[in-house]
């Protein structure tokens, strides 16, 4: 029953969002929103994997996401492919997760979370001034191509090719493929030997080192595993928008989206970050664009962003740990009470 | 396992109530002109979008009171529309906001939001749909040199306007109001803004190493906390003259300071910042005699000028700033640019930007025309702030209401 | 330069306490402590430019209905996560947080606003050293916030009440005390504290909505290099972060002044959890 | 005085005692003994308010308690001093006992109770202003007497004080909770040197995997087999 | 009997406070070794101090002849000693099958990353330890006896050569302590040496072959377990001194 109802649903679902870009939805615009819903998918989907798998949570992540697209720009601008240096932004992400990640990870919980707030900051701090130290250095010099290797504040803008928009086509079954890609890795973790240790992890630190689970070897392979997606986003993002500054993919604000989906959708779960962005997209754009008539008082709802968003997570860290999943199952308990109810009613009848 | 069946009625739920939402938001009504623009109106530049926003209202209103836009090929005036978007000052949610508008709300053309960063991000949408764009408040040379076709921007650049604060120091020299060679302490904010001025100003001095020398030139994080080991170096550099280029926090932070320290230069600029009422109320008579360099002020004598200064005034209740000033022109360029094309055909209308040439603008100059790579290249208005918060226009002197008091006089 | 230092390190320290103390008592990373702050300079704004009140006097008109904020906030809000593993309760401050802001956006815009009094460019020269007004009084402040947070930690009975229950809750409940009120006005004190150091700071600097978040990161790198707890640790943590930050200019970008503070809070925590206490115990003890 | 009725005590889902009651009249010294993990500090805590109840009640002089927060148990007149002494290491001794008399009818009578309680210790006196983390073991656990006397209790309720203690100390301890008790103090004590607490004691209850065993006077349950059993499972 | 674990002089300090001072001791290959004492003797230190989490300050603990006093927790699993807790750990949030698979997968028993061999492994262990009905259960929802049960389960998927348990019947009532007994010696049957901190006298008693007694950290008395009862220095540790020389007057 179960497996013919995946197949009716989960069918029509996926040749939809193949067809997406050939329907011309909504002028195109259902296109740009599936890309950037698939590319929040997979962060969201890799900050679950240290987030939500290993309950160690980061507030750094943007630091990825600012590397791997950096990692694009800059090899890209040097002349190698630019498919060639999605890889690698993966891989420069994921040792930079290593580099930081090593010291930090022997914090637990909520210390964690504070280092890697300063972490965040650190290296946005440093990726903004990174020209201006490297021209005061000598040794560095001959990274510098006319004076500049991340353009500092200006950032770094990619040239455009001439037919953006089946570029952009091309863009969208990437990311999508991105995104299954990331979903299945998550549920390989999940469901394997790795997810299983770093869900001990996350239950029970000490509990887990006895049963003999390298705690630390563990943490790091998520952390670098979830930096590898994330700075694979970050690249991606790079070559579909070519233009990328320090502010916007190294800034706060990403780290905070990378922390709120996850923990919106139903953190540790599979599905869970997954709903974490499509709600988030979908917020995102209704709420920006949508105005409230309350008779006098005309009220932009994107002046609610902030709001929607800090009331969420107070309400779900009070009331519904598990988020949006949780809140479904409530939802389906309550209606198959209430479907049990209506049948004894009418049995009685 | 995941059971979709379970999965049902949620499912249900949330499609119908994403579908809901967007009944609220604007529906499109029949011949019109769409116009469309993501501003930042909450976020980091809410204030520079709030102007921008007020500045577009205005416009609008003006033009729809005179029926709409004069389109040849439909022979009569249309009415326009515009939508306007939040974007957060955020880059992501600003491409997906331009997307929207070309793709779901079919603007004929877009309008500019503010601040570099945003700006720079929008043109790419611009111009892989291939539609026009017209923005007020991006002045970054770099935006404009890639080649676009469709993007346009009515303020010169920042490296313009350093070459303009340049040029006029230069003729405080030959008038021999400040000795020559001067030596320069610059400091710029970390941003594109901040370096385009250094380099300019870099750029001006080098080229005249006898009349200028540079002694310092260092970035400084934006929204700083403590402007003391900025100054510091500042101090020990020992300059004549102090250029800075910043926003209006920073402003105001690191001049409060400077005050403080007591530390005195012949000439000081915060590039384009200085006669901001915020600035001026928040920092008293240390404000005085600041010189900025700007591309407007609403006490340009021309009757352009003086229209909008006095529109604005009464619309709002408050003193128009250059940001409104450059967007409600922008809006105009781009109306003279539909009428100018005679038809909505985006390539058209981009044919009739790349030729415009309007007359009696709010701009220095008085005249709006594009150089190849879509921007303007006018002159910037120098301002000195002057005791008893009045501002005097001292550069260009076709506009020029006072003569500037240089060197600065020291206090006691 | 060390004299500007050591009057910054008055108002770190002043922006730490409340940090420090809300930990010390409930082991609660309070993220909302920017939010305040916030708040607390926006208030201020309106106390000192709307209603023309004496700026020195607006921080202590502010504190006690910012007590009563952090008090109702503990009450109704975080008490409900005190028995749940930590980091849910950071979350739910950081949400406390986002919301905050939002309010801030709606009533005061994005605007960056300044205060502006009769004192704020008002300087005296001692030795060649030219010493502005509104720092020196911030510093005081500073000094005067530990003075008197030592009397009312060490010389009362619910400040004895407190340090008892920061260091075990249950024997706390065994001789009487309820332990429940001491964490809401623990709680409702270290608000107060941020909203002084709030209100102090916007008399020297220029705000708006996010206004806080570096100075919170700041705050945590104090408390840390304080050793968590302790008052005067927080007042000696603040005075190393001043140095440091301005002895960093003597051999970095100016820019990068903040990058020495965040690098200095993972470093810090990551080698000397227990802080610059841990570190003189390790030295003096062989 | 206390008289606790039926008991049941859960952790979660692991109940620790079950159908407990005991009761304390006026004046007299009652000892918990039983093994490890026999409920007797679980009990104790339950008439302190530390822990909830699943069933049953508790009086005490004639009021239920129950229900109460800890420190309004405190503040009827019960003193619970905890295994492991719990004193606060980082307070000084003054600071401990100072707040060992919180409650408001403890603060007002609080120098006559201090100078009491100097009287029965006198050692801390001399250590008056020291930390409380670096007193010696016997110190703390006088401290920790000490600090729940402050509150000028009518039940003393003490769990192992001479838990850690060398021999000599546990003599000390003993002797000066007799003394206690003789100046009109009630007490409720874990013990685990049986032979001392049951010659000391008036009555015994001896607990085994959360329920009452035994019950008697000390000096027959010194006789008993059982009491041994308990013990060593001989 | 070969000797499989051994310490020698082993002494753990807490912040200048010992714990642990000189303790030697040897467990054989086969053998049900009881640690008991009163309460703060230092038991459940010492079993910190072998499984790793608080290796000792001095003094060495050898496994089969290798000194594994440096080694991390994890890696003294791996080699072959699990222990159990004396508060029960489970991993709150996941099945009971699943608890068990974290053992099975992370052990000494390594089964090579095939999660089919893993669940075979654990579910063969909860048949074992008669928890096969509850396999589906959250670990959170079940009952003490049972996460002591699971608790053993765990650590047996592991395939320990050594299991140290710690407190495992304390908090049951008189049947749930029979039934782990007998699960207790169904342990030994199938090989696994077996190191106990146990306080239920009738527990320990009943299952030891040899007894090892601690007091103030350090070890008063080593021997068959009536003769350890019979030890004057036990019973004045356990019942006072007066009890010892009360007992012959009252004999």
């Amino acid at each position: 029953m179960s497996r013919s109802w995946k197949l009716w649903v989960g069918g029509p679902v996926l040749a939809f969002l193949v067809l997406i870009p050939f329907l011309e939805l909504q002028g195109g615009y259902l296109q740009t929103l599936g890309f950037l819903t698939f590319l929040y998918i997979t962060m969201s989907t890799a900050w679950n994997i240290l987030g939500g798998y290993a309950g160690q949570t980061s507030f750094g992540h943007a630091t990825f996401y600012g590397l791997g697209a950096y990692t694009t720009c800059i090899l890209t601008l040097r002349g190698i492919p630019a498919l060639l240096t999605i890889p690698v932004a993966g891989m420069i992400a994921s040792l930079y997760g290593l580099l930081w990640g090593y010291p930090c990870l022997r914090l637990r919980g909520q210390y964690f979370a504070i280092a890697t707030i300063g972490v965040g900051e650190a290296t946005r701090l440093l990726m903004l001034n990174l020209d201006d130290l490297i021209k005061n250095n000598s040794l560095l010099k001959g990274f510098l191509q006319k004076g500049v290797l991340t353009g500092g504040a200006t950032g770094l803008m990619l040239p455009t090719p001439p037919d953006i928009q089946a570029y952009a086509t091309a863009f969208y079954y990437g990311v999508m493929g991105l995104m299954f890609f990331a979903l299945f890795v998550s549920w390989r973790v999940k469901n394997g030997k790795f997810g299983l240790g770093l869900f001990a992890i996350n239950m029970d630190m000490d509990a887990a080192e006895t049963v003999g689970v390298n705690t630390t070897r563990y943490k790091i392979l998520a952390l670098m595993l979830s930096a590898f997606l994330v700075g694979i986003s970050g690249s991606i993002y790079a070559q579909y928008v070519f233009y990328i500054d320090p502010q916007t993919v190294f800034g706060f604000p990403m780290s905070i989206a990378m922390v709120l989906m996850p923990i919106i959708g139903g953190i540790g779960t599979l599905i869970g970050p997954v709903l974490g962005a499509v709600f988030y997209i979908v917020v995102q754009d209704r709420i920006l664009t949508a105005n409230l008539n309350l008779g006098l008082i005309k009220l932009s709802l994107s002046s609610l962003h902030l709001l929607v968003y800090g009331g969420l997570l107070v309400l779900i860290i009070l009331f519904e740990p598990k988020g949006l999943l949780g809140v479904h199952h409530r939802f389906n308990i309550w209606w198959n009470k209430r479907k049990r109810r209506s049948l004894a009613a009418t049995e009685k009848a | 396992m995941i059971k979709l069946n379970k999965f049902f009625p949620s499912i249900f739920l949330f499609v119908l109530l994403s579908m809901i939402i967007p009944e609220t938001g604007f529906a499109q009504g029949p011949k019109e002109i769409i116009l469309g623009a993501a501003l930042p109106l909450t976020g980091g530049q809410s204030r520079e979008g709030g102007y921008v926003n007020k500045a577009y209202a205005m416009a609008i209103k003006e033009i729809n009171e005179a029926g709409g836009i004069m389109v040849k090929e439909y022979g009569k005036r249309i009415p326009i529309k515009l939508i306007i978007y939040d974007d957060k000052s955020d880059n992501t949610t600003s491409v997906q906001l331009y997307e929207k508008l070309v793709t779901e709300d079919k603007v004929n053309v877009l309008m500019g939001g503010y601040g570099t960063p945003l700006i720079t991000a929008h043109t790419i949408v611009a111009e892989k749909y291939r539609v026009p764009y017209v923005n007020g408040g991006g002045a970054t040379g770099a935006i404009y040199q890639r080649g676009m076709k469709y993007i346009f921007c009515i303020i010169s650049s920042i490296e313009k306007l350093s070459f303009t604060l340049m040029d006029w120091i230069a003729i405080q020299q030959n008038a021999g109001k400040v000795k020559r060679p001067l030596k320069i302490a610059l400091v710029g904010e970390n941003t594109s803004h901040g370096k385009e001025f250094r380099q300019g100003v870099l750029e001006k001095s080098k080229a005249a190493p006898d009349r200028f020398s540079v002694v310092m030139d260092e970035p400084f994080e934006l929204n700083m906390k403590d402007a003391d080991p900025l100054l510091q170096k500042v101090k020990a550099a020992n300059a004549d003259v102090f250029l800075a280029d910043a926003r209006l926090a920073d402003y105001t932070t690191i001049h409060r300071r400077y005050t403080e320290m007591g530390l005195y230069h012949l000439i000081v600029s915060y590039g384009p910042r200085g006669p901001e009422k915020a600035a001026r109320d928040a920092l008293g008579p240390a404000s005085d005699y600041i010189v900025s360099c700007n591309w407007w002020n609403k006490d340009i004598p021309t009757p352009a000028t003086k229209a909008f200064a006095d529109k604005y005034q009464k619309t709002y209740n408050e003193q128009a700033e250059w940001f409104a000033a450059t967007a409600y022109e922008a809006f105009r360029v781009m109306v003279k640019a539909i009428e100018d094309a005679g038809t909505l055909d985006k390539p058209k209308i981009r044919d009739a930007l790349a030729k415009m040439d309007m007359r009696n603008s709010l701009v220095v100059g008085g005249r709006v025309w594009f150089e190849p790579n879509g921007q303007i290249n006018n002159d910037h208005l120098i301002m000195q702030n002057m005791p008893g918060g009045k501002v005097a226009l001292i550069h260009p002197k076709d506009v020029a209401t006072a003569e500037a008091i240089i060197p600065i006089p020291k206090k006691r | 330069m060390i004299v500007s230092a050591i009057l910054l390190a008055g108002l770190y320290a002043t922006m730490s306490y409340g940090l420090a103390l809300i930990y010390g008592v409930m082991k609660i990373v309070n993220l909302a402590h920017a939010g305040v702050m916030m708040w607390a300079a926006y208030v201020a704004f309106i106390l000192i430019v709307h209603l023309g009140a004496n700026p020195f006097l607006v921080p202590i008109l502010i504190a006690p209905v910012f007590f009563v904020f952090g008090v109702l906030l503990q009450r109704y809000v975080v008490q409900r996560v005190m028995g749940a593993p930590p980091i849910s309760s950071l979350l739910l401050l950081f949400g406390v947080w986002l919301i905050m802001q939002n309010i801030s956006y709606l009533v005061f815009s994005g605007d960056t606003k300044a205060v502006t009094t009769k004192y704020t460019l008002m300087t005296f020269q001692i030795s060649g050293i030219s010493i502005s007004i509104n720092r020196l009084v911030v510093f005081i402040v500073g000094v005067l916030a530990l003075v008197v947070l030592r009397q009312f930690l060490g010389h009362t009975y619910m400040g004895k009440a407190i340090r008892a229950t920061a260091q075990d809750k249950e024997a706390s409940k065994l001789a009487g005390i309820n332990t429940e009120r001491v964490m809401e006005t623990a709680f409702g004190i270290g608000t107060a504290l941020a909203s002084l150091a709030g209100s102090l700071m916007a008399l020297i600097f220029a705000f708006d909505p996010d206004f806080g978040r570096s100075h919170l990161l700041k705050g945590f790198c104090i408390v840390v290099l304080g050793g968590l707890e302790s008052m005067i640790g927080v007042a000696l943590g603040a005075l190393v972060l001043a140095l440091a930050e301005a002895l960093s200019v003597l051999w970095l970008m100016p820019a990068l002044q903040d990058f020495v503070s965040f690098a200095l809070l993972v470093i810090v925590l990551i080698v000397m959890p227990g802080g610059m206490k841990e570190l003189v115990d390790r030295l003096i003890r062989p | 005085m206390l008289d606790v009725k039926n008991i049941h005590v859960s952790y979660g889902d692991a109940q620790a005692l079950w159908d407990v009651s005991l009761a304390v009249s006026r004046d007299e010294i009652i000892t918990l003994v039983g093994s490890n993990g026999s409920g007797k500090s679980t009990t104790l805590k339950a008439i302190s308010g530390l822990v909830p109840l699943s069933s049953g009640e508790i009086r005490f002089e004639k009021t239920r308690i129950d229900r109460l927060h800890a420190y309004r148990i405190v503040e009827m007149g019960i003193a619970h001093v905890p295994e492991g002494r719990r004193l606060w290491p980082g307070l000084s001794v003054r600071e401990n006992l100072e707040l060992g008399a919180y409650i408001r009818t403890a603060r007002n009578v609080k120098k006559e109770t201090m100078e009491w309680v100097f009287k029965l210790f006198p050692r801390l006196e001399e250590r008056i202003s020291q930390l409380a983390g670096t007193l010696s073991g016997g110190e703390q656990q006088m401290l920790a007497i000490g600090r729940g006397l402050l509150s000028k209790p009518k039940l003393l309720i003490l769990d192992e004080p001479s838990l850690g203690l060398a021999p000599l100390l546990v003599d000390e301890v003993l002797e000066t909770i007799q003394k206690i008790n003789r100046q009109g103090v009630t007490i409720l004590l874990i013990e685990q040197n049986v032979t001392r607490a049951l010659s000391l004691s008036t009555r015994c209850y001896v607990l085994e995997l959360g329920r009452i065993v035994l019950s008697g006077t000390g000096q027959d349950l010194l006789a008993d087999e059982r009491v041994k059993a308990a013990y060593l499972g001989l | 009997m070969a000797i499989l674990l051994e310490g020698r002089k082993v002494s753990r300090n807490f912040g200048g406070l010992a714990a642990l001072l000189n303790v030697n001791f040897q467990v054989r290959s086969g053998e049900i070794v009881g640690l008991i004492g009163p309460n703060g003797a230092g038991k459940t230190t010492l079993f910190r101090c072998i499984t790793g989490v608080h290796p000792p300050t001095f003094g060495r603990i050898l496994f089969k002849g290798e000194d594994i006093s440096k080694l991390m927790p994890h890696h003294i699993c791996v080699m072959g000693i699990t222990n159990t807790h004396q508060v029960v750990k489970p991993f709150p949030e996941m099945t009971v099958l699943d608890n068990v698979r974290v053992g099975a997968f992370f052990g000494k028993g390594w089964v090579r990353g095939e999660v089919k061999d893993a669940t075979q492994e654990a579910l063969r262990v909860l048949e074992f330890t008669g928890l096969t009905s509850k396999a589906n259960f959250l670990a959170r929802n079940l009952t003490l006896p049972d996460r002591k049960r699971l608790e053993v389960a765990r650590a047996l998927a592991t395939r320990p050569e050594l299991l140290l348990l710690d407190e495992v019947v304390a908090g049951l009532n008189p049947t749930e302590v029979d039934r782990m007994i007998r699960l207790i010696q169904q342990l030994r049957e199938s090989g696994i040496t077996i190191f106990m901190v146990e306080h239920v006298m009738r527990a320990v008693l009943s299952v030891s072959d040899r007894l090892i007694v601690l007091n103030f950290g350090e070890k008063i008395a080593e021997g068959p377990p009536d003769e350890v009862a019979r030890n004057p220095q036990v019973i004045e540790a356990y019942l006072g001194k007066n009890y010892a020389s009360g007992k012959s007057h009252y004999a």
